[in-house]
C-alpha cells in the first residue's frame, strides 16, 4: 500500500467516522458541516474529470452546479405549490430525490454539451475565459429571469425525500450524500482506467497524437466535459437540498473559483484530491471565519502557499509526485 | 428615438469602451509578454481608485490623485510581480488562475481591513464637471468627453511606446521569442517587472478615472475584470490593437443593447413592463453572445495569433 | 511497376508572400521507401502536414489508396491506414510505454466509447500493442513511464505506435533526428524491414540513412521538387548537385 | 480539537454578555465581510448597543458572518439551531438570504426578528406567527416615495430599478401610491455602475421628476453621474441610497435630494436622542437606519423577555406582538401579519459641517401598515 492509498483510506475512514464522533462529542452540527464538505467534494470530483483527466481548465463549473440546483428547486417548488411544471402536458413537480437527480444530471449534461461544443473550439487561456464568460451569461440570465425567484432564489420548506430514508435527519442525509460521493469516486476510478480514459488522458497531453491514431480529441474532451458537468450538476441538486434553498449565488463566478480551489488545493488529477480539498476548505472556512472577519486574507495566503510551494496539492505533498491513474 | 439620443448613446458606448481598453490593454500586454493570466488585475483597478480617493481627500487635487493612482497601482503591481507573479511564469495556467484568485481575496479583504467597509468619496473636479453642448445640440458631460480623450491618448501612447521605443522593441521581442531576448543581453526579469507595472498602472488609472463617477468600494474591480477578459478574448489575446477594437465593440454592444433590446421587445408585446424586464435580461447577456459569436467565427479572436 | 499507394497531385500552399509548396507531385508505391530530402526551410514540414491532413493545400489533390482524401481530416486518413511519426516525439509522457501503444491500438479499433471496462483487460487491444512493442524491441520496458525512456527509445516508440494502426503507408518525419550512430543504425535496420509491411515516405536529414534505405529520392528546394529518381539518378542530377548536394558536400 | 474552545478563543466571548445565566440565546446572522459588510456591521453594533445600554446579563448573542451568501446563512442557521440551540434568530440584511433562512427556522419552532429584510412572500402567504419584521415591509419606502411624488404634484415621473425581484417590487410599490403618469420605466442590470445611457434616456423623456431604487454602490454611481449630467429634476428615492454610510461617498451630488425613511437621526423623541448620542459615543460615527433597526429589534426582544418566558411560545409571541418598547422611530405597532405600523418620513440630504446627513422635512404616510395583510392567514 503506497502513501497515497493510505491517505485515501484515512480520508475514507474519517468520512465514515464523522457522524459517530459528532454524536459522541455532542456536536451535531459537525454532521451538517461534513455534508457540506461531501457535496462540495462531489462537485469538485466532477470538475476533476474535466480538469485532471482532460486538462480542461473550466472556470465556469458553477453553471452546472447551479443548473443542478435549479433542477431541484424548480421541481420541488412546483410540487410544493401544487402547480404543474409544464402547463400544457400537466407534468407535475416532484419531491422525490431520485427523479430530481435524474433531471439534474440530464439538464447539467445538456448545458455542458452546449457550452462544450462552443468552448472546445478554443484552447488554453481562451478556454478558461470563454467558460468564465458563459458562466456570467447564465448568471445574469438567472438573476433577471423573473419566473423562479431571480436573485431571491427559491426556498423549499421540507427537504426532498428518498425511498426508505428520512432525509430530514442529518445523519441519514449525510449517509446518502456520502454514498453518492463514493459511487461517483468509483466511477471516476473506473473511467480513468477505461479505453475512454486512455484516450482522454492522451488528448490532454498530446492531442495531435490522438488525432493521428484516428480518434477525435475534441470529441473525447467534449464527452468528458459532459460527464464532468453531469457530476457537478448532481452535486448542485444535493447542495440545494442541503440548504433547502437555491439561488443565483450557486451560478456566480466565485462559485466556479471555489470549486476549482477545492480541486487544486487537494491535488489535480488525484482521485481523492477533490475530497481532501473540499474538506480542508470547509474546515478553514469554519474556523478562520471565527478567528477574524477578514478570514479571506488568510485563505488567500494559504492558497498562494499551496500554489507556490505545494506542487500537486495536499495529496501531492503527502504522497509524492506520481499520479493515481498510471 | 431621436438621432440626438442615439448619438449620445454612441458616445456613451465609446466612453465605456475606452475605459475597458485601459483595463484590457494591461491584461493583454501581460499575457502577450509573460504568458500570464492575471485574475488580480481588477484588484489593481481597485487600488488605483482607493489611492486616488485617499489622496484627493487629503490634498483636494484631482490631478495629484490621478498621479497617485497610477503610482500606487504600478507600485503594487511591481511588488506583486517580484514577490508572487514571478514564480508563476513557468507554471501552467491553472496555477496562475488559482494564485491570482488568491491575490483577489488578499487584496479585497486587505483593502477592507485598511479602509473599512464603507465606500470612499471621490468626485470629479470643478473644472471638469457639468455638461457641454456639442455640435448638433447634444448635451454631454465634459468629464466623459475627457475620459474618451484620455483613453484614446493612452492608446496612442501605447502604440508609440511599442512601435517606436527601445522598451517597445524589447516587449515585442519578448512576445515573439523569450530566449532570443535573453540572448540579446536584456535583463528579462526587469523587463517583466516593468511590463507588469505598466499594465497595473493603466488599470489603476482606469480605476481612479472611473471611480470619480462611480462608487469607490471593495469588489469594484471584479465585474470590470470579467468584461476586460471578454474584451481581450474578442480582440485576440496579446494584441493591443485587438484590445482597442474589442473594447469599443463591447462598450457599444453593452450600451446600445441596454437601450434598444427593451424597445425591440416592446414591439412584440403589449406588456411594456414585462418587455422591459425581458429585454434587459437579454441585454445583460448581449456581450457574451457577441463573444461566443466571435469565437465560433475566429477561435483566437479578431487579431489573435493562429493557434 | 508497383501500385501507387499514396500520392500528391500538384499541391500548392502559400503563406502570404511565401510559397511553401509549389505544384508538388509525388507518389509512394507499394513496397518502397521514398525519401524526401532538402535543406532547412525547403517546405518539408508543410508538405507532411498536407499529406497527413493538418493543412489544406490551396490547390492540388492528395490521394490515398486510390481515393481523393484532400478534404478529409487527419483522423479520417489515419483510420484508412496512413500512419505518421513526429519529428519531435508526440507521446503521452506521463503514461507508460504500453499505454502509448494501447492508444494506437484503441484508435485502430475505432471504439474509444467504453467508460467502465479496464483497458488493460481488453485482450485484443493489448495483444496488438504488445506485438508492436515487440516488433521495435521495447517489450521489456512496456511498464516504464515514457518520460523515463532514452531519446532513442522514444523514437522507437513513435514507430511502434504507428505500427499498431496496421498501416497501409507510413509517413515519417525525420525519425533519425537526434539519434547517435548506434541508434540510427538500429532504426535503419528496423525501417528497412518495415517496407515489406507498408511503404514509407521518409522525410529525413540523415543522409547515411537515406542512402541505406531509399529506393527513390525526391529533392525539395524552396517548396519545389527539383528532382525525383533512384539514388544514382539523383547523384547524377546537375540541378541537385548545384542546389543541394553541391552545397552539402 | 474541540469547537467550543476555539469559539471562545475566537473572542466571541467578548460579544456575549455573560453566557452562564442567559435565559435567551440569540443567533445573529449578518454580513460582516465582503461587499455590503457596512450594513451588517451597523446592524450588529446597533443591536449590541441596546443590550449594553440595558445592562442585561440574561441574554447571550452569538454573531456570525454570512458573507452575503445564502448557503452560508443557511449553514449558520443550522449550526445555531443544532449546536448552539438558540431561541431567536435575527440580523439578516438581504431578502434573498432571509428567504433561505426564515421559513425553515420558524418551521423548526424558532423566533425570527427581522432587523431589515422583509420580502413580500414573508408578509403574505408565507407569514408566520413567530416571524416579526421590526424594520418595515420591503415595499413601504417605495410606496411612501410614490405617495410623496403624488403629494408633491409630480405628473410625469421617470422610474428605474435593477432587474431583480426587489427591483420589480420597488417599482410596483412606487406605482401603488403614485397617481401621475410615467415618463419611462427601466430596469438596469444588477450591479451596474455606469448610468450614462439611462441618464440620456431620462433627459430625452421630458420627465418632471425621477424615482430610483439603486441600493449600495449602484446608487452612489447613479447620483454622482446624475449630478454631472446637467439634468435638473427633483429626485426621490428610498433611504437605502441616502444612508449615513453611503452619503459621504456620494458627497455634494446628493444635496437636496428627497428620500423616504422610517427613521432619521433628527427624529424628535427621547429614545432616539439617547440612541444617537450613545451610538456616536460608543462607535465614533453617526448611526444609520440599519443601526436604528438593530437597536429597536434588541429593545423589542428585551421588552418581551420582561413579560414572558421564551419557552412559552404563545405567551412570548403575544409579548412581542404588543411592541411595548420605546422605539427610536416614535410610534410603533404591529399589523396583523407581524409587520410594523409606523409613520414614514420624507428626508432631505443636507450638510452639517463636513458631514452629509439627512433631516426630516415631512411625513409621506401616516401609520402605514403594508399591502399584504389580507394575504396572510394567521
Amino acid at each position: 500500500m503506497n502513501r497515497e492509498a493510505m491517505l485515501n483510506a484515512a480520508v475514507l475512514l474519517a468520512l465514515v467516522a464523522v457522524p459517530g464522533w459528532a454524536l459522541w462529542a455532542g456536536e451535531p452540527f459537525t454532521i451538517t458541516l461534513a455534508t457540506r464538505a461531501v457535496i462540495f467534494a462531489l462537485a469538485a470530483v466532477g470538475l476533476n474529470i474535466a480538469l485532471g483527466l482532460g486538462g480542461m481548465v473550466s472556470l465556469g463549473h458553477a453553471v452546472y452546479f447551479g443548473v443542478g440546483g435549479y433542477a431541484m428547486g424548480i421541481l420541488a417548488w412546483h410540487a410544493q405549490s401544487y402547480t404543474p411544471l409544464v402547463e400544457a402536458l400537466a407534468i407535475p413537480g416532484t419531491k422525490s430525490m431520485p427523479v430530481i437527480w435524474l433531471v439534474a444530471v440530464i439538464s447539467s449534461a445538456l448545458a455542458a454539451l452546449v457550452i462544450g461544443v462552443l468552448a472546445l473550439r478554443t484552447s488554453g487561456v481562451y478556454f478558461i475565459m470563454i467558460t468564465l464568460a458563459f458562466g456570467q451569461m447564465v448568471y445574469f440570465f438567472a438573476i433577471s429571469w423573473p419566473a423562479y425567484g431571480g436573485e431571491d432564489g427559491l426556498s423549499i420548506y421540507v427537504r426532498n425525500g428518498f425511498p426508505g430514508l428520512n432525509t430530514l435527519v442529518p445523519v441519514q442525509f449525510y449517509g446518502l450524500c456520502l454514498m453518492v460521493l463514493l459511487a461517483v469516486l468509483a466511477l471516476n476510478w473506473r473511467l480513468a482506467r477505461s479505453p475512454f480514459g486512455l484516450a482522454l488522458n492522451a488528448a490532454r497531453q498530446v492531442p495531435q497524437r490522438v488525432e493521428t491514431v484516428g480518434l477525435d480529441p475534441t470529441r473525447v474532451k467534449l464527452v468528458a466535459l459532459v460527464i464532468s458537468g453531469a457530476v457537478t450538476g448532481l452535486a448542485g441538486a444535493l447542495f440545494a437540498d442541503l440548504n433547502r434553498f437555491v439561488s443565483t449565488t450557486m451560478l456566480s463566478w466565485q462559485m466556479s473559483g471555489e470549486i476549482m480551489v477545492f480541486v487544486i488545493i487537494g491535488g489535480v488529477g488525484r482521485l481523492f484530491g477533490p475530497v481532501v480539498g473540499a474538506g480542508l476548505y470547509v474546515i478553514l472556512e469554519h474556523f478562520l471565519g471565527d478567528l477574524s472577519d477578514y478570514w479571506q486574507v488568510f485563505l488567500g495566503l494559504i492558497l498562494l502557499a499551496v500554489v507556490l510551494f505545494g506542487r500537486g496539492g495536499l495529496v501531492g505533498i503527502v504522497a509524492g509526485r506520481a499520479r493515481t491513474h498510471g | 428615438m431621436s438621432p440626438i439620443l442615439i448619438a449620445e448613446q454612441v458616445l456613451n458606448g465609446l466612453q465605456f469602451g475606452v475605459m475597458l481598453f485601459l483595463m484590457a490593454a494591461g491584461l493583454t500586454l501581460i499575457f502577450g509578454v509573460m504568458g500570464l493570466i492575471n485574475l488580480a488585475h481588477g484588484s489593481l483597478y481597485m487600488i488605483g481608485a482607493f489611492a486616488a480617493a485617499a489622496v484627493a481627500g487629503a490634498t483636494g487635487s484631482f490631478l495629484l490623485a490621478l498621479g497617485a493612482a497610477l503610482v500606487a497601482a504600478a507600485l503594487a503591481g511591481a511588488i506583486v510581480e517580484l514577490v508572487v507573479i514571478r514564480r508563476l511564469y513557468d507554471k501552467d495556467h491553472l496555477d496562475q488562475v488559482l494564485a491570482t484568485f488568491a491575490l483577489i481575496l488578499i487584496f479585497s479583504e486587505g483593502t477592507r481591513w485598511l479602509f473599512g467597509s464603507f465606500p470612499l468619496y471621490l468626485d470629479i473636479p470643478d473644472w471638469l464637471s457639468g455638461p457641454v453642448t456639442l455640435p448638433g445640440g447634444i448635451q454631454y458631460p465634459l468629464y466623459r468627453l475627457a475620459l474618451i480623450c484620455v483613453g484614446l491618448l493612452v492608446a496612442l501612447g501605447l502604440w508609440l511606446l511599442i512601435t517606436r521605443t527601445r522598451v517597445g522593441i524589447r516587449i515585442r521581442a519578448g512576445e515573439n521569442d523569450r530566449e532570443m531576448i535573453a540572448a540579446l543581453g536584456v535583463d528579462i526579469g526587469k523587463l517583466y517587472t516593468l511590463v507588469f507595472a505598466l499594465g497595473a498602472g493603466l488599470a489603476g488609472l482606469a480605476g481612479a478615472l472611473v471611480g470619480a463617477i462611480q462608487s469607490v468600494q471593495v469588489g469594484m474591480g471584479e465585474p470590470v475584470l470579467i468584461l476586460a477578459f471578454v474584451v481581450i478574448v474578442i480582440g485576440g489575446i496579446g494584441s493591443i490593437k485587438g484590445a482597442l477594437v474589442g473594447a469599443l465593440l463591447v462598450g457599444l454592444t453593452d450600451t446600445l443593447g441596454g437601450i434598444f433590446l427593451p424597445e425591440l421587445f416592446k414591439l412584440f408585446t403589449d406588456d411594456a413592463a414585462g418587455a422591459t424586464a425581458t429585454g434587459s435580461a437579454f441585454a445583460s447577456m448581449a456581450i457574451y453572445i457577441l463573444m461566443a459569436a466571435v469565437l465560433v467565427w475566429r477561435p483566437t479572436g479578431l487579431y489573435g495569433a493562429k493557434a | 511497376m508497383a501500385e501507387v499507394v499514396l500520392s500528391t497531385r500538384g499541391i500548392t500552399k502559400r503563406f502570404g508572400a511565401v510559397t511553401a509548396s509549389e505544384d508538388i507531385s509525388l507518389d509512394l508505391r507499394a513496397g518502397e521507401i521514398h525519401a524526401v530530402i532538402g535543406p532547412n526551410g525547403a517546405g518539408k514540414s508543410t508538405l507532411i502536414a498536407q499529406i497527413c491532413g493538418g493543412l489544406a493545400p490551396d490547390a492540388g489533390r492528395v490521394e490515398f489508396l486510390g481515393r481523393d482524401v484532400t478534404a478529409r481530416p487527419v483522423r479520417a486518413r489515419a483510420r484508412m491506414g496512413l500512419a505518421r511519426t513526429f519529428q519531435i516525439s508526440a507521446l503521452a509522457m506521463e503514461d507508460t510505454v504500453l499505454q502509448n501503444a494501447l492508444l494506437g491500438a484503441l484508435g485502430a479499433s475505432g471504439r474509444p466509447w467504453r467508460f467502465l471496462r479496464g483497458v488493460l483487460t481488453e485482450r485484443s487491444l493489448r495483444d496488438r500493442a504488445e506485438a508492436a512493442l515487440a516488433r521495435v524491441g521495447l517489450d521489456d520496458v512496456a511498464a516504464v513511464r515514457t518520460a523515463e525512456l532514452s531519446h532513442g527509445q522514444r523514437r522507437l516508440l513513435e514507430v511502434a505506435v504507428a505500427l499498431t494502426l496496421a498501416p497501409r503507408a507510413f509517413v515519417m518525419d525525420e525519425p533519425m533526428a537526434g539519434l547517435g550512430s548506434e541508434g540510427s543504425e538500429r532504426l535503419t535496420t528496423l525501417l528497412g524491414s518495415l517496407r515489406r509491411e507498408a511503404p514509407i515516405l521518409l522525410v529525413e536529414h540523415d543522409m547515411d540513412a537515406v542512402f541505406a534505405l531509399a529506393d527513390r529520392v525526391s529533392v525539395l528546394v524552396y517548396g519545389r521538387v527539383i528532382a525525383t529518381g533512384t539514388l544514382d539518378e539523383i547523384r547524377a542530377d546537375p540541378a541537385v548537385r548545384e542546389a543541394y548536394l553541391g552545397d552539402a558536400a | 480539537m474541540n469547537m467550543k474552545t476555539l469559539l471562545a478563543a475566537a473572542g466571541l466571548a467578548a460579544l456575549t454578555a455573560a453566557g452562564a445565566e442567559a435565559q435567551v440565546k440569540v443567533g445573529m446572522i449578518t454580513t460582516l465581510s465582503g461587499g455590503g459588510a457596512s450594513l451588517g456591521i451597523d446592524t450588529r453594533d446597533g443591536f449590541m448597543l441596546a443590550i449594553e445600554m440595558a445592562g442585561r446579563d440574561d441574554i447571550e448573542v452569538i454573531v456570525e458572518d454570512d458573507q452575503r451568501k445564502p448557503d452560508v446563512a443557511v449553514q449558520l442557521s443550522d449550526k445555531m439551531i443544532q449546536s448552539d440551540q438558540v431561541d431567536v434568530l435575527t440580523g439578516i440584511v438581504w431578502s434573498n438570504l432571509a428567504m433561505a433562512v426564515v421559513p425553515s427556522a420558524t418551521a423548526q419552532g424558532l423566533f425570527y426578528l427581522s432587523t431589515n429584510a422583509a420580502p413580500a412572500q414573508l408578509a403574505g402567504p408565507g407569514c408566520h406567527p413567530s416571524y416579526f419584521s421590526v424594520s418595515y415591509q420591503n415595499d413601504n419606502l417605495h410606496e411612501a416615495a410614490g405617495a410623496h411624488a403624488t403629494n408633491a404634484g409630480y405628473e410625469n415621473t421617470f422610474i428605474l430599478a435593477p432587474n431583480y425581484p426587489a427591483g420589480h417590487d420597488s417599482l410596483n410599490g412606487f406605482k401603488r401610491f403614485y397617481e401621475g403618469g410615467l415618463a419611462g420605466e427601466i430596469y438596469t442590470e444588477l450591479g451596474q455602475t455606469d448610468y450614462a445611457a439611462e441618464l440620456a434616456q431620462i433627459r430625452a423623456s421630458g420627465a418632471d421628476s425621477i424615482f430610483f431604487f439603486l441600493p449600495g454602490g449602484m446608487g452612489i454611481s447613479f447620483l454622482k453621474q446624475y449630478a454631472d449630467s446637467g439634468i435638473d429634476l427633483p429626485v426621490v428615492g428610498p433611504a437605502f441610497s441616502f444612508d449615513q454610510g453611503i452619503l459621504q461617498a456620494v458627497g455634494e451630488a446628493a444635496l437636496g435630494v428627497n428620500n423616504t425613511s422610517t427613521w432619521s437621526k433628527d427624529l424628535d423623541n427621547a429614545a432616539n436622542a439617547a440612541f444617537v448620542e450613545a451610538f456616536q459615543e460608543t462607535y465614533d460615527r453617526l448611526p444609520s437606519i440599519y443601526a436604528a433597526q438593530g437597536y429597536d429589534t434588541a429593545n423589542l426582544l428585551l421588552s418581551a423577555m420582561d413579560k414572558a418566558d421564551i419557552d412559552d411560545t404563545e405567551a412570548f409571541r403575544a409579548a412581542l406582538g404588543e411592541a411595548d418598547f420605546d422605539s427610536v422611530r416614535g410610534g410603533f405597532g404591529f399589523a396583523s401579519n407581524n409587520h410594523p405600523v409606523q409613520d414614514i418620513y420624507v428626508r432631505e440630504v443636507i450638510k452639517e459641517g463636513d458631514i452629509f446627513t439627512n433631516k426630516i422635512v415631512g411625513i409621506a404616510m401616516e401609520d402605514r401598515a403594508n399591502a399584504y395583510t389580507e394575504e396572510c392567514s394567521m
